[in-house]
C-alpha cells in the first residue's frame, strides 16, 4: 500500500486544482497565437491552396489522438503492475478525450481529403488503423460503462488497453510499410522536418497548445472521476448502515 | 396490461445501460460495416453498389446475435418461471419482450444507420431508403429471432442452432429489404411493390413470431 | 390482482394425480385436499418428484392424469391457477444488474402489488439495508431472502416453495417461519418441498415416497410412454 | 496426481487473514490451523463471507492481508494449494448433455484418478443407477450427489463444500457424513460452510460473525479500498 | 498433460453433438454465403470477384460468434471454478480449450469451404488459396476470441459487448487472408508476402490472445 500515499485522492485533488487553471490559461493563449500564424502568417499551399490550412487542426489532434491512448496504456501499466487506483481514474478518464480528439482528427482528415483526393473517405492503412484506433476508443469506454465493480473494471479495461496498444505503430508506419494515399511523416523523421519553417512553426504552436488544453481536460475528468468514486464508495456505505427501526428485529444478517 | 408494460420498461432498462443490448448492438454494427470494406476492398463504386446489401446483412446479424439472450437471461436467473405466472396468456408474454428488445436495439440501430451509410459512400436516396426499409424490415427479423431465442432455452442450445433455424426464413426479408433500396438507387424499378412486400412480410412475422414462440416456450423443459 | 389480505376459500384439489418426467412417469394415484390456513411439507427422497409436483401445481407443465383445481372465493375466482400461486424455486429470479428495490418494484408492477411496501417486506426478512445495492453482488442467503421479500409484496393466496429454507441462517429461517404462520393465519395455503424439518403448528406431511410409480426394484408399476414402446413382442 | 489412501501431514495455516470483495473489506484478523483429521464448519450470518473464504482457501481468489498456506508432505509437497483441495460449491459443474459416467470419467482424467471405481463411488452415494443418464435430467439432490462422488474418484487431502448438505435427503445426509469420516480418519481435512448442524465426531466450529470488517451498523472497522476514496476532502 | 488432453477430448465431444458447435457453426457460415448473394444480387462475375471476402467476413462472424460460449458455459454449471483446481497454468486451460473449439467448429468450416465455393462461381486456384488461408487464419480468430470469451464469462455480458471489442482486431487477419487469396486469383501480385503475415498474425495473437483471455479469467468475479 505503500505506492499509495503518495497519489491519494487528496493529494491529487489538490494538485489538479492548482494547476488546472494554468494549463487552460496557457493552452488558449499559445493557441491563439497559434492560430493566429496559422490562419495570417502561413502561407497557402501552392498545390493545395488554403485548405492546407486544415492541418493545423487536423496534424495536433492526430498526435494527441495518439498520445491520449499512450498514456492510457502506460496507467494500464500501473493498474495491472502496481495495482494503483489512481492509474484507473487516470485511464478512465483519458478514453473519452482520446476519443474525441481521435473523432476530430477523423472528421477533419476527411474534411480534408475531399478536396484533396476528391472523396471523403477512402479504405487505406493510415485512415483506417485510426478508425480502428477510434473502435478500440469507443470498445474501452463501453467496457468501463459496462462493469459495475471499479477494481474489476479497471483490471479488465487494463489488459484490453495493452491489447489495443498494438495498433499504435500501426498507425505511426502504416504509411511507410503500405502503399497509402495519405501522406509520410514530414515532421517527425529522423533527417529533420520537411515542411517550410513558415509552416512548421504555426503547427508546432498550435500542437502545444492543443497539448495544454487536452492536460487540462484530463486532470478535468479525472477530478470528475474521483468524486464519483467517493459518492459511489458512500452510497454503498449508506446502503449497508441498518436503519434504526431495523436494529429492534434480530440480528439476521451482516450489514 | 400494466404488467405488460411493467416489463417492457425493465428490459428497455436492462438493455440500455452500457453492455446490454442497446449501444453493443449499434457497435458491432459499426465493426460489421466497417469489416467489411476490407474484405472486398477499397473500390467506392463497388462498395456503393453492394452497400445496401451489406447494411442489411449488418443489421440482420446484429439483430439475431442480440436477440439469442431474449428469454435465455430469464431463464438463467429463474425469472422465466415466475413470469409465467400470470393470467395473460404466454404471447403476450412474448410481444412485451419482443418490443422491448426492438426498442432497446433495433431502433438505435436504424437511427445510426444514415450515419454509417456514408462510411459506404452511398448517396441521399438511398440512405433515406435504406433507414426506412430497416425501421420496417427489422421488427420481422425480431419476432423472428423470437422463435429461435425460445428454441434456444427449451433446447438448451447456443446461438448457432438458433441462428440457422432462422437465417432461412429471414431471407425473404433481406431479399425485399434490399430490393426496395436498390430500387430507391437506380430509378426505372420502382420502390414501393417490394416495400410494401416487405412490410407485408414484417406484419405476418409478427403474427407467426409470437405464436411460434408463445408455443415452444410453453413445452418448456417437459 | 385485487387487494386482499384476507383470502376467501383458498383451496387445492389434487385427485388421483399422475405425474410424469421425459417419457417415465414418476408419480401415481396422488389426492389430496388443502383449505386455507393448511401447510403442507412436501418429503421424499431425491428425485421422488417434489419439484416436478410443484411445477404442476403452479401452471408450469401439465399432469399425465388425475385432476387438479387450485380456487378462491372473491374477486379472482375465475383466475388460472398461475395466477393464483407463487412460486419460490431453486433460483430467485433477481436480475443481477438491478438493486433489490428495482427487482421488488418491478415484480410489484408485473404481479400487481398491494401487499407490504418494498422497505417493509425487506426488514421483515432483515434485509432492508441492502436494498440499494445491486442484486448481483449479494450473498446466497441474501438472495434467496430478497427472492422471499417478493411473497409479501405482491401477495397470492398459495405460496408453493421449494427448499426456502436452504441457504438461510438460522435467524432468517426463524423470520420465514413466523411469514409462513401470518400466511396461514390470513387464509393463505403453503406447499412447501424440504429435506429439513420446518417447525410449523399442525403442519401436514405428504411423503411422495407413498405415490411411486414403480416398485423399489426400478420396475415401473404405472404405465407410461415407455411402456407403450415396451408393449411389442419381444423382437 | 499421486496415489494416496492416507494423507501425511494435511496442513491448513491461516494467519491474520483479511478478505474482501469488491472495493468493500468482509473479514479481518482471521487465523487457524487445521491439521489431518480436522473438521471445521463453518458458519455466520447470511453474508458473513463463507462462499468468499472457500474460494480464497481454493486459490480462486486472493485475500487482501495475511498468509495462508494449504500443504502435506510427500510426493505432492510443492503443489500449489488449487491442486491440493477439492471445491464442492452451490453449483456442481455437470455436463447435462454427457451421462452420469462421461461426467466422471472426465474428473479422473483431468484431476488424476486413483481413487475409488466409478460404479463404487456412485453406489457409497446411493446413485448407482443413475450412470448411464444425462446428467440434465437429474433431480437437485441427485446432482448433488453425483457432484460429492467426484470427491471420491479423483482423492485430495482438502475438502471446501459449502452448503452440501443442501438439497440431500436424511439418507444421503447419512451416507455423506460417514464418508466425511472417512475421509478424516485417512488423514483428510474438511471445511464445510453450513447453516444445519452437522453430526460429526470432534466438529470444530469457525464463526465468521467472529471477526467482521464492520460494526453491526454497517460502519468499517477496517481500511479497504472504499475508505480509500473517501479520504479526500469533502466536495 | 493428460489433463490438457482430457480437456481437448471432452470439448470436441461436447462440440460435435448436434447443437455443439460443429455442425451449427458449419450451417452459420452456409446460411451466410447463401444470405449475401441475395444482397448483392445474382451476378456472378461480381460474386466470384467478392467471394474470398464473402467467405472469409463468413468465417469470421461464424467462429466469433461460436466463440462467445468458449468458457461460458462452463461458467454457467460451475466447472469453471473446477477446472481451475490444478497446479497448471490457467494459459495452458485456455490453449487447451482453443485448440478443442478450433478442431470441433473452424475445422469443419475449413473442410467444406472448397465445397461453398462453388456457390460463388469460384476458380480452383482461388478455392486452393481460399481453403490454405482459412486454415492458417482462424486460430489467430479462435485465439482472439478467447479474450473475448473470457471478458464474456468475467462481465456477464452477451456475445455482442465481446464482438465489439474484438472485431476490431480481427480486420488485420481478414485483409491479409483476402489479399492472399485475391493474389492466387489475379497473377501479378504475389501470393506469399500476405500468406506470410496471415501466419505470423497467428502466432502472435495465439500469444497475446492466450495471455489476455488467462489475465481476464483469473480477475474471475473478485
Ligand atoms: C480521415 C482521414 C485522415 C486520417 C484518419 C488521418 C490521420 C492522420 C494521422 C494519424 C496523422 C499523424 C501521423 C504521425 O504522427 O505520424 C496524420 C498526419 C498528417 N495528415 Fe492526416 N489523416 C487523414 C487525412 C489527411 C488528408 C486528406 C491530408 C492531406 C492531404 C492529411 C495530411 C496529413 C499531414 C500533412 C500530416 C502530418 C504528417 C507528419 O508531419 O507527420 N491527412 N494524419
Ligand atoms: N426429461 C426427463 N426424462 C426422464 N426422467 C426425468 C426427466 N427429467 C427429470 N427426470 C427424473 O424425474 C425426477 C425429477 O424429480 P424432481 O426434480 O421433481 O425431484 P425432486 O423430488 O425435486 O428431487 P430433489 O429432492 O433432488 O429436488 C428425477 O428422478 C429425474 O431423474
Ligand atoms: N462485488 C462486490 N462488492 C461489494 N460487496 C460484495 C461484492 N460481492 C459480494 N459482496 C458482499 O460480500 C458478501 C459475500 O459474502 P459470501 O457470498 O461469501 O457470503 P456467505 O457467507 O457465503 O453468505 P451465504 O450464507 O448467504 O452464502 C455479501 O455480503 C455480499 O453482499
Ligand atoms: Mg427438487
Ligand atoms: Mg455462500
Amino acid at each position: 500500500m505503500g505506492i499509495l500515499d503518495y497519489a491519494n485522492p487528496t493529494r491529487v485533488l489538490r494538485f489538479s486544482r492548482a494547476v488546472k487553471p494554468w494549463f487552460l490559461g496557457l493552452g488558449l493563449i499559445t493557441l491563439a497565437v497559434g492560430l493566429y500564424g496559422a490562419f495570417f502568417t502561413a502561407p497557402a499551399d501552392y498545390q493545395q491552396g488554403e485548405t492546407i490550412r486544415i492541418m493545423y487542426l487536423h496534424v495536433p489532434m492526430a498526435w494527441l489522438a495518439m498520445m491520449a491512448y499512450s498514456m492510457m496504456a502506460l496507467s494500464a501499466i500501473g493498474t495491472l503492475g502496481f495495482k494503483h487506483p489512481m492509474a484507473d481514474v487516470s485511464a478512465k478518464a483519458l478514453a473519452p478525450i482520446g476519443a474525441t480528439f481521435t473523432a476530430i482528427c477523423l472528421i477533419t482528415g476527411s474534411l480534408w481529403g475531399k478536396p484533396m483526393w476528391n472523396t471523403w473517405w477512402v479504405w487505406d492503412a493510415r485512415l483506417t488503423s485510426v478508425l480502428i484506433l477510434f473502435l478500440v476508443y469507443l470498445g474501452i469506454i463501453a467496457l468501463w460503462q459496462a462493469i459495475e465493480e471499479p477494481i474489476k473494471a479497471g483490471k479488465v479495461t487494463a489488459i484490453i488497453t495493452l491489447v489495443g496498444a498494438i495498433n499504435l505503430p500501426i498507425i505511426k508506419f502504416s504509411v511507410d510499410w503500405w502503399y497509402t494515399l495519405h501522406q509520410p511523416a514530414s515532421v517527425f523523421r529522423v533527417d529533420g522536418p520537411t515542411i517550410y519553417p513558415a509552416m512548421l512553426y504555426p503547427l508546432l504552436i498550435c500542437a502545444v497548445g492543443f497539448t495544454l488544453v487536452f492536460f487540462y481536460l484530463h486532470f478535468a475528468a479525472m477530478e470528475n472521476e474521483l468524486k464519483r468514486r467517493r459518492i459511489r464508495a458512500m452510497q454503498m456505505r449508506a446502503a449497508r448502515r441498518v436503519a434504526p427501526e431495523q436494529t429492534t428485529l434480530p440480528q439476521g444478517s451482516t450489514a | 396490461m400494466s404488467a405488460f408494460r411493467a416489463l417492457i420498461a425493465r428490459d428497455v432498462r436492462l438493455a440500455t445501460r452500457v453492455g446490454g443490448g442497446a449501444l453493443t448492438g449499434t457497435l458491432f454494427f459499426l465493426a460489421v460495416i466497417v469489416t467489411i470494406p476490407f474484405g472486398v476492398g477499397p473500390d467506392l463504386n463497388l462498395l456503393s453498389r453492394i452497400g445496401p446489401a451489406i447494411m442489411w446483412i449488418g443489421a440482420l446479424l446484429a439483430t439475431l446475435i442480440g436477440l439469442e439472450r431474449l428469454f435465455q437471461s430469464d431463464k438463467d436467473d429463474g425469472a422465466l418461471d415466475l413470469l409465467r405466472l400470470t393470467d395473460s396468456p404466454v404471447s403476450n408474454f412474448v410481444i412485451a419482450k419482443v418490443i422491448a428488445h426492438w426498442l432497446g436495439s433495433s431502433l438505435p440501430l436504424v437511427l445510426v444507420t444514415p450515419l454509417l451509410s456514408l462510411l459506404l459512400a452511398l448517396e441521399p436516396r438511398a440512405i433515406l431508403a435504406l433507414t426506412a426499409t430497416l425501421a420496417v424490415g427489422t421488427p420481422a427479423l425480431s419476432f423472428l429471432g423470437a422463435v429461435g431465442a425460445a428454441l434456444a432455452v427449451t433446447l438448451r442450445r447456443g446461438a448457432l442452432l438458433m441462428a440457422v433455424i432462422i437465417l432461412p426464413f429471414s431471407i425473404p426479408v433481406l431479399i425485399f429489404g434490399v430490393a426496395a433500396t436498390r430500387a430507391a438507387i437506380v430509378d426505372p424499378d420502382p420502390f414501393w411493390p417490394p416495400f410494401a412486400l416487405l412490410t407485408a412480410t414484417s406484419l405476418i412475422y409478427a403474427v407467426i413470431g409470437t405464436l411460434g414462440a408463445a408455443a415452444t416456450l410453453k413445452i418448456g423443459d417437459g | 390482482m385485487k387487494v386482499c389480505t384476507v383470502w376467501v376459500e383458498a383451496r387445492v384439489k389434487i385427485k388421483e394425480l399422475a405425474l410424469s418426467r421425459g417419457e417415465r412417469a414418476l408419480v401415481a394415484g396422488l389426492s389430496l385436499t388443502l383449505v386455507g390456513g393448511d401447510a403442507v411439507a412436501l418429503v421424499g427422497p431425491n428425485g421422488s418428484g417434489k419439484t416436478s409436483l410443484l411445477r404442476v401445481l403452479a401452471g408450469l407443465a401439465e399432469p399425465t392424469a388425475g385432476d387438479l383445481t387450485v380456487s378462491m372465493q372473491g374477486a379472482d375466482a375465475d383466475l388460472p391457477r398461475n395466477a393464483l400461486v407463487h412460486l419460490g424455486g431453486h433460483q430467485d429470479g433477481l436480475k443481477g444488474a438491478l438493486t433489490v428495490r428495482d427487482n421488488l418494484e418491478f415484480w410489484i408492477a408485473y404481479f400487481g402489488g398491494a401487499g407490504l411496501s418494498i422497505s417493509k417486506a425487506l426488514d421483515q426478512l432483515g434485509v432492508g439495508h441492502l436494498v440499494d445495492l445491486p442484486a448481483a453482488i449479494l450473498s446466497q442467503g441474501q438472495k434467496r431472502r430478497v427472492a422471499l421479500a417478493r411473497l409479501l409484496v405482491a401477495p397470492r393466496p398459495i405460496w408453493l416453495l421449494d427448499e426456502p429454507t436452504a441457504a438461510l441462517d438460522t435467524a432468517s429461517t426463524a423470520r420465514f417461519l413466523t411469514l409462513v404462520e401470518a400466511h396461514r393465519r390470513a387464509g393463505g395455503i403453503v406447499v412447501a418441498a424440504t429435506h429439513t424439518s420446518l417447525d410449523l403448528s399442525n403442519l401436514k406431511t405428504l411423503d411422495l415416497g407413498d405415490y411411486p410409480a414403480h416398485r423399489q426394484d426400478g420396475e415401473q408399476t404405472v404405465k407410461d410412454a415407455e411402456s407403450y414402446w415396451l408393449e411389442s413382442e419381444p423382437l
